[in-house]
């Protein structure tokens, strides 16, 4: 196979990219209120890397990124567990989420909420769970 | 001031729609993948981002809600269409696709064809 | 935990202790610290005779699980009493005759003497035990200790096999009876066997009380060996001859017997209970001596004679069990069958004791128990011969030994039969006598084979391995012992009458003492010349005639044909077991998950129509249904269309593409039904799984890549629109009993107030059912983990590398 | 719409269960799909369709949809996806592993290892 | 309410996530599973002395009040059956350190089997349907990583099998779950059964018959009741030692538990779908003793033994009165210790002889006397001799049926002690009798230190049954609540 | 008037759908596949932004980027394929 170049790609990556990072992250924040949530903000974060990793390589991207994904999956699974059994020290029953309203500029009605915290560790995984599929299998081709 | 809104809101999307007719009467019609490419890619995105204006304007004009996402939808389309129909004419070209019969030129193959006897100097 | 628990348990604890010594002594026989046990739990059995005899009976009582009645309750009355002695008594005798006969160095002393004392334990257990599921668990330990004694060669197969069928046989009789405890618990309520006295006559017309009498009886005569279960006897045989001497002659086998003589008192007016016992003893005291006649091997021929001597005491029971339908105590003529029981039951221990005894010194000092090899042995070992005589006498009825009174009794019993007006005995019951008297006809044969064909005839030195001699002393002392004990109770049968027989048979049948009262036993040698009397004569006659004629008629044995025998009986079953549901089994489990997925898609089908139409549950209301959009009929139409289309994609290609038409046609579906977050999701997750879908199999080193032939099958067809058929009734049928208003106000009330959020769906996943949510990113998380591994780690591989 | 949505589910419960019943691997895990789908739409059919507004507050609607069973199919859809990925990765092994992709080859009545 | 019950599910899931980080580290996993699995044993430990001093404990996760959040609820029977559970998973991983290789612990071997016991404890735990499910599949994700994982050609072919099965029955359960929630509009078990209880005073209506069978249909595909065992014994047959002891002690139990908690709960109202239970366990005790008397296999012997445990338990469910009731839960945490114990022992047997197929084995008594008389005792307990284990649940249970004049139910029960006698005594008559010979995997195999997780099963097995008076008013208390479900949802719905 | 638009248009753009899937159908070449699973994707974001038109709801309007993001990657990783036979390569330039 000829090798190609794919400058035309690669270019217009790095603006779609900071799209696609700034659509999932949008869609994380805002799932409490409107459709969306950690788990498809996590899927769109892990579609990024992917259009990333079809982009270049596994090797490059590896460069790029160096996350373990597998320790991602991890961390995210901690902050979930993290954050439910943080109710326990307040000895109320697990998973109590505790919230204050905030309204920040720009992204409009923001809530600090515990739930948030939790919803970023299903992020987390999910970014993490997608990831080690994808390149595990990539790796393997 | 509505009857307006409602005109250009009704204009949009109508059109949109045509046009994405078009763009598919142009997929079954056309006779290669690189024609078919062209009217996929840029008559059916128009009509899209077409349809995406118009309903902008609805969910704007009609109930005061700015959608951003609608925005952004309009432009992503805008700019990963091109590049889309790019890489498939690529992809299609190296993977050996014949243009159609009829083509009259292919300065691609040329250039190919300079490279390797370059490259086969070298 | 009183003494007496004590000395039931002292076998069972001390046992443990036994290979300790055995490891520590090595010089010394392990079974010296063995003997001390039986002697001393002798004597203390010993003190409680002055109490049994006066009728009394001492309960000691640990609770082990009193909420479920279950309580070790240790009882000595004159039953378990009698049962104690000859335990104790007999188990040191066989623990001295042991260590003589088992080398030191050539045998694994601790193992064996760790299952007899365990056996030991157990049999006491069962004898002294009055509740019955103590009684029961007691019972099992005879079985298994049995089972590893009788294995205790296991590098034999013939031990093994034997080992194998006697357990299976007793366990199963164990647990009939233990089927019928629990229905006597259901009747009465009680285990204990004293209450369950008190209340036999409650439960006589219950409608249980036949099931639980046949069980217990099936517990009874599988361990007495008794027709048609005594086919494990004689491959018992295989064990060591002392394991022979004790488990199979003098005590376990007796636990059938301990079993029908407890049980008496309830069950034993019941006429079923009377014709099984006296029946099945009668049947089997033919049956075993007729094939013991036949056989050649020393040990067969005993165990034979076993099987059929415990068919004349269980026989005895049974007729007795009529005592009970007679008032008074004076008139009552019955009551001697269970005397003669009793009776019987101690002399068959010292006599058959001895014979096995015998038989072993023999096997011992010639190295063959195969009465065709042996001949001639009187001159060699004249001690032995002289216990083998008169064990064998006694054991065919001859006096002046003990067996010749006891079976004088058995006569008298079994006269009494026909003159019984129950049950229509005095029509057929003469029946009885005359299969007692050919029975003991056969008797004295066998008696006289085992003496004189051993003893008597040609010395064949050419067939022994050994220079066949005299044993030495140690092994001779509990032959001895026994024998003299059989000319003991030959002269003075009285000495046991008042002390163990009496208050024997008061704890068989209670119910025909008054207060105070005793029976008064007494033995004559000497009754004047009654029927029992001529029957005796002619059995010695027709006996003699037999025993001379016997290499001639021995031929009749031939005739029956080998396949008819109970042994074939048994392998064939035991094959069978194996063989046939081995070809049943590989016929369904054929390993092929389209089988499997028949078989349970079947059943969904079969059972959820059965029920469906049983219970009349399909209803069908189309008033609360919502509208009927174009939109949502044209993609119903687009999802029935793509699914069926993948049944007739030739390629995989095609099929996943059709499967993500599907996928992407079900998330339009999401946006029809207002689910806006399902949409996405099930987008998102419809893409990626159809790249999946190509990665893995597309992207395949290609074998085949496409199907190569798609048939069409029937049955897949029937069952796969069963299923659907089946899935949409009940959906309609749900969808027709909405019976309740579903929760969900509580949501759209409580989400902007209590959870701070909008979005519904997103509030339930990260707070009302935030739990799920949290499951199901940890099932991402394993899959993830599953996926690298299952990638990463090839076990396989590498070791063919 | 219940009711058409009832013999549409139907339908893809007797695709599907033919689909399992095939030889090919990939038509077995093509059917796990389909099954999956069924009952993700049954859950939702079974809650009652179109029974008001998308269950997002803010609007001015009056009636919302149910939001349990979408917060379940959410939960489930998820799940099967982690199933489903694990399926078509196990199968991709086992292609590798056996060189086949047809069950009734893998009956393994010779227990070989 | 108390936090407490979250910790069997809590303490096994945060340790799986740390395992994740300690992949390399073989030693600092083997330490850490070890603590969390001791903790775990504590916790559950004071779950059942807290249930028993103060009755049925819940926890309404997230503060939601109990019909519209998820309750976790322990009663005598959950808590039971997780501290059972926390005990086998202890004596397993154990039994995994010295027999499941390096390879295999190294790629998350440790975690995942955490996450098994998460799945487990949640399944028994939880007081919510739809939540049930969620544990079911974690339990099920697990066992599938657990059963593929070093992907032999045999455990990839098994794999397949058990997935396929076990994703249809998990989409049967979705969709069982859809027609409840479409019947009764709740998800909460002791709601759904409240509800129940109000329109099933005449009868309960026809479709709840056919949900409860399709609950049954759900349930006893992962329990391994009649007609649905078929994938179970080829797919047990797969993966190594410890795994298989989990699967055989942990997962069709989780089955059985789930037929008898809905059908306490949900449908005791319903004679025709406990008659239908009461069938199919029977037709599962004879089936499963025709599978375990045919094969010469040891793993398939004891394998067939679970589908006929199975069978008993389950038919002790099915008569429902107070004596069978508490015969089942007594019967099936026996079973689950006896069970583990047994098939470790034959993983050492294994282990040694290279095979397991009986014919090619014998005489091991001979120099393995420890191991053979571990696992005679252990016959006799599976057997139901007394005083071990089995016994006072067998007892219980057939006389329940006795009582509940189900007599031919109740003989089999009796009866198929003997053929399970004859099966596993066959592996002891011609494996561990017989003459001795050498085997290839002797030297590798450390049998002594092997040895210990299934002595201490059985040791335990041995106090279970002896010790029963002390443990029986536990059995009690839960058969007590599961015959009288008003308890249950007294405790939850009404603070 | 404008609801009446709207469906016009909705019809339009199911033909065109149809059309496309014809085309996905027919091929002949993966590459015509691909363009004509492109123009789906977005054709199925104007039927979405219609659809929530119709609905009068702008929950969906979450959708349609998503849409035009999905059918991006994916029109991607397919021409990646078509050109290379993998979509994603370990280490490129070897």
């Amino acid at each position: 196979m000829r090798k190609t170049n794919n400058l035309i790609l690669e270019t217009a990556i790095k603006v779609l990219l900071f799209f696609i990072v700034l659509y999932s992250v949008y869609i994380f924040t805002a799932g409490h209120y409107y459709p969306g949530g950690g788990f498809i903000g996590g899927l769109m974060t892990a579609g990024a890397i992917v259009l990333l990793l079809i982009t270049y390589d596994i090797k490059t991207v590896e460069e790029l990124l160096p996350v373990n994904y597998r320790i991602l999956t991890a961390i995210g699974l901690l902050f979930a567990i993290g954050t439910s059994a943080g109710s326990l020290l307040f000895n109320v029953p697990f998973l109590t989420h505790a919230f204050g309203d905030v309204h920040l500029p720009l992204l409009g009605e923001l809530s600090l909420h515990t739930a948030t915290l939790f919803d970023l560790g299903v992020y987390f995984v999910v970014v993490g769970v997608t990831m080690t599929i994808i390149q595990t299998i990539g790796e393997d081709e | 001031m509505s009857v307006i809104i409602d005109f250009f809101i009704g204009f949009f999307i109508l059109v949109g729609s045509l046009f994405c007719l078009i763009a598919t009467i142009g997929v079954i019609r056309l006779p290669d993948v690189y024609t078919r490419n062209h009217a996929a890619s840029k008559a059916a995105t128009l009509g899209v981002m077409s349809i995406l204006l118009g309903t902008f304007l609805y969910f704007y004009a009609l109930e005061g809600h700015f959608n951003s996402r609608l925005i952004l939808g309009i432009v992503f389309l805008f700019m990963t269409s091109p590049i889309s129909g790019h890489l498939i004419n690529r992809a299609a070209y190296n993977s050996g696709v014949k243009l159609w019969d009829k083509s009259v030129r292919d300065d691609l193959k040329e250039y190919n064809k300079k490279v390797l006897e370059k490259s086969s100097v070298d | 935990m009183s003494s007496l628990h004590l000395a039931i348990l002292a076998p069972l604890v001390l046992s443990i202790f036994i290979p300790l010594f055995y490891r520590i002594f090595r010089h010394i026989h392990a079974g010296w610290f063995v003997l001390p046990i039986p002697i001393v739990l002798f004597v203390y059995f010993l003190t409680f005779l002055p109490e049994t005899m006066r009728g009394r009976s001492l309960i000691e009582m640990i609770n082990w699980i009193p909420s479920l009645g279950i309580k070790f309750t240790a009882k000595v009355d004159g039953l378990g009493l009698l049962f104690a002695l000859l335990i104790t008594g007999i188990g040191a005798l066989v623990v001295l005759y042991s260590i003589y006969y088992l080398a030191k160095n050539k045998e694994k002393l601790n193992h064996f003497y760790v299952y007899l004392l365990l056996f030991m334990g157990a049999m006491l257990g069962v004898v002294l035990s009055d509740n019955l599921i103590v009684m029961y668990g007691f019972w099992e330990l005879t079985s298994f200790s049995s089972f590893l004694l009788i294995g205790y060669w296991y590098e034999r197969d013939k031990s093994r096999y034997g080992a194998q069928k006697s357990m299976l046989i007793t366990v199963f009789g164990g647990l009939a009876m233990l089927g019928g405890i629990i229905l006597l618990y259901i009747m009465t309520g009680t285990f204990s066997v004293t209450e369950l006295i008190s209340q036999a006559n409650a439960i006589f017309n219950n409608a249980l009380f036949d099931p639980a009498l046949v069980c217990i009886l099936l517990g009874a005569f599988t361990k007495s060996a008794q027709f048609p279960f005594y086919i494990w006897l004689p491959d018992a045989m295989e064990a060591p001859t002392p394991v022979s001497a004790y488990l199979h002659s003098a005590t376990m086998v007796k636990a059938g017997i301990y079993l029908v003589a407890r049980f008496t008192p309830v069950f034993g007016e019941h006429f079923l209970w009377f014709l099984l016992v006296t029946s099945v003893g009668i049947l089997t005291l033919v049956w075993g001596s007729i094939f013991a006649v036949k056989q050649t091997d020393l040990k067969a021929i005993l165990a034979f004679s076993t099987v059929s001597q415990l068919g004349l005491i269980m026989s005895l029971l049974g007729a007795g069990a009529a005592a009970l339908h007679y008032e008074f105590l004076d008139e009552n003529i019955y009551t001697v069958a269970v005397t003669a029981a009793i009776f019987h039951l101690v002399n068959h221990a010292t006599f058959k004791g001895s014979l096995f005894m015998a038989a072993g010194i023999i096997d011992h000092e010639t190295g063959t128990r195969d009465i065709r090899k042996l001949g001639g042995l009187m001159h060699f070992m004249p001690i032995t011969f002289t216990t083998s005589i008169i064990g064998a006498f006694s054991m065919a009825g001859l006096p002046p030994f003990n067996g010749f009174l006891s079976k004088e009794m058995f006569f008298t019993a079994m006269v009494h039969v026909t003159e019984m007006d129950l049950f229509n005995l005095n029509t057929w019951g003469i029946l009885f006598p005359v299969l007692a008297w050919i029975a003991s006809i056969f008797t004295f044969v066998y008696s006289m084979i085992l003496v004189f064909k051993t003893f008597t005839g040609k010395y064949q030195p050419d067939k022994l391995d050994k220079k066949p001699h005299e044993a030495p002393m140690g092994l001779l002392i509990s032959p001895v012992i026994l024998v003299s004990l059989v000319i003991i109770f030959g002269f003075f049968p009285n000495l046991l009458s008042d002390s163990l027989i009496s208050p024997a048979m008061a704890s068989i049948l209670p119910s025909l003492l008054e207060a105070g009262e005793e029976f008064m036993v007494h033995i004559s040698f000497w009754h004047g010349p009654n029927i029992e009397l001529f029957m005796t004569l002619g059995v010695i006659i027709l006996g003699i005639i037999l025993f001379k004629t016997h290499a001639k008629w021995k031929k009749i044995y031939k005739a029956v044909p080998e396949k008819l025998a109970l042994n074939r009986f048994y392998d064939f079953l035991i094959e069978g077991m194996q063989s046939v549901p081995y070809k049943v089994t590989n016929t369904y489990m054929n390993g092929s998950i389209r089988s499997y997925l028949v078989y349970i898609f079947t059943f969904f089908i079969v059972i959820l129509a059965a029920t469906l139409i049983g219970k009349n549950a399909f209803t069908f209301d189309t008033s609360n249904v919502s509208s009927i959009g174009v939109y949502e009929v044209a993609l119903a139409i687009l999802v029935v269309l793509a699914s069926i289309c993948i049944l007739f994609a030739k390629s995989r290609m095609t099929s996943i593409i059709l499967l993500g038409a599907v996928g992407y046609t079900v998330s339009l579906f999401y946006v029809l039904f207002r689910a806006p977050d399902l949409a996405l999701t099930q987008l998102v997750i419809e893409t990626i799984s159809v790249a999946l879908f190509l990665v893995c199999f597309y992207h395949l080193p290609k074998l085949r890549r496409f199907e190569t032939r798609m048939r069409f099958r029937f049955t897949n067809a029937l069952i796969s629109v069963g299923v659907g058929v089946m899935v949409t009734l009940i959906a309609l049928s749900a969808h027709s009993n909405k019976l309740f208003d579903s929760i969900s106000q509580y949501y759209v009330e409580n989400t902007y107030t209590e959870a701070a959020g909008k979005n519904m769906v997103n509030v339930i996943l990260v707070d009302f059912r935030g739990f799920d949510t949290l499951f199901e990113i940890t099932v991402l998380a394993i899959a993830s983990l599953g996926i690298y591994s299952m990638i990463k780690l090839r076990l396989n591989r590498r070791k063919e590398e | 719409m219940e009711i058409l949505m009832a013999f549409v589910i139907g339908i893809l419960f007797m695709t599907a269960t033919y689909l399992m019943l095939s030889k090919s691997l990939l038509r077995i895990i093509v059917g796990t799909g389909l099954l999956s789908h069924g009952a993700h739409l049954l859950i939702l059919t079974m809650g009652g369709l179109k029974r008001g507004a998308a269950p997002i507050l803010g609007g001015n609607a009056e009636n919302y949809t149910d939001p349990l069973p979408q917060a379940l199919i959410l939960t489930a859809i998820v799940i099967s996806f982690g199933v489903t990925a694990f399926f078509l990765v196990l199968a991709y092994r086992t292609y590798q592993e056996l060189g086949t992709d047809n069950v009734e080859e893998m009956r393994g009545t010779e227990k070989d290892d | 309410m108390t936090n407490l019950i979250i910790l069997p599910i809590l303490i096994p899931l945060f340790t799986g996530v740390i395992l994740i980080f300690l992949n390399k580290r073989i030693t600092g996993q083997r330490v850490v599973a070890t603590i969390s699995s001791i903790s775990t044993m504590i916790a559950a430990g004071l779950i059942v002395q807290k249930v028993r001093t103060d009755g049925i404990q819940f926890l309404n996760m997230s503060s939601w009040d109990a019909p519209f959040g998820i309750t976790l609820v322990s009663d005598m029977f959950s808590a039971l059956l997780v501290l059972t559970t926390s005990l086998i998973s202890f004596v397993c991983l154990i039994y995994s350190f010295k027999s499941i290789g390096e390879e295999r612990e190294k790629y998350y071997y440790y975690a995942v089997f955490n996450f098994l016991l998460v799945g487990v404890n949640g399944a028994f735990t939880t007081g919510d349907i739809f939540n049930l499910f969620v544990f079911f599949e974690v339990m099920l994700m697990s066992s599938y990583v657990l059963l593929v994982l070093g992907g032999t050609k045999i455990q990839l072919r098994e794999s397949i099998k058990y997935l396929l099965v076990n994703v249809i029955s998990s989409a049967l359960f979705v969709i069982a779950v859809a027609y409840l929630y479409s019947v009764v509009g709740t998800l909460n078990m002791a709601h759904i059964s409240s509800r129940i209880n109000e329109i099933s005073v005449n009868g309960m209506p026809g479709i709840l018959t056919v949900i409860a069978v399709l609950f049954l249909i759900v349930f006893g595909l992962k329990g391994a009741i009649f007609p649905l065992y078929f994938w179970m014994p080829g797919s047990y047959y797969a993966p190594p030692t410890p795994v298989l002891a989990l699967f055989g002690a942990l997962l069709t139990k989780v089955g059985v538990y789930s037929i008898t908690r809905t059908y306490t709960l949900f449908f005791y109202h319903d004679i025709e779908a406990f008659g239908i239970l009461s069938i199919l366990a029977i037709l599962s005790i004879v089936f499963g003793v025709i599978g375990a008397i045919a094969y010469w296999d040891i793993k398939n012997i004891i394998i067939y033994n679970i589908i006929i445990a199975v069978g008993v338990i389950l038919y002790g469910v099915s008569v429902m009165n107070i004596a069978s009731i508490s015969g089942a839960v007594y019967y099936l945490i026996h079973d689950m210790i006896i069970k583990a114990a047994l098939f470790l022992l034959i993983g050492i047997v294994i282990k040694i002889t290279g095979t397991s197929n009986l014919r090619n084995m014998s005489g091991l008594i001979t120099r393995y006397p420890g191991l053979g008389w571990t696992f005679f005792i252990a016959s006799l307990a599976l057997a139901g001799i007394p005083p071990l284990s089995g016994f006072v649940g067998k007892l219980l249970i057939v006389q329940g049926g006795f009582e509940g004049e189900s007599f031919i139910g109740g003989f089999i029960t009796l009866m198929s002690s003997l053929l399970v006698l004859f099966s596993v005594m066959k592996i002891f008559i011609n494996g561990f009798w017989g003459k001795d010979r050498i085997y290839s995997g002797e030297e590798k195999a450390p049998v002594k230190q092997l040895l210990i997780a299934p002595v201490i099963l059985v040791v335990i097995s041995a106090f279970y049954g002896i010790g029963t008076e002390s443990i029986l008013p536990y059995i009690t208390q839960a058969a007590h609540t599961l015959i009288n479900p008003n308890l249950y949802i007294d405790a939850v719905l009404k603070e | 008037m404008i609801d009446i638009m709207i469906r016009l248009a909705l019809v339009f753009c199911s033909i065109s759908m149809l059309g496309l899937i014809y085309r996905v159908i027919k091929g002949p070449s993966v590459a015509d596949r691909v363009i004509a699973l492109d123009a789906i994707g977005v054709n199925l974001v104007a039927i979405t932004a219609l659809i929530s038109i119709v609905l009068n709801s702008h929950a969906f309007l979450e959708i349609i980027l998503l849409i035009g993001i999905l059918a991006f990657i994916g029109t991607v990783a397919f021409a990646k394929y078509l050109e290379k036979g993998v979509i994603i390569e370990r280490e490129r330039n070897h």
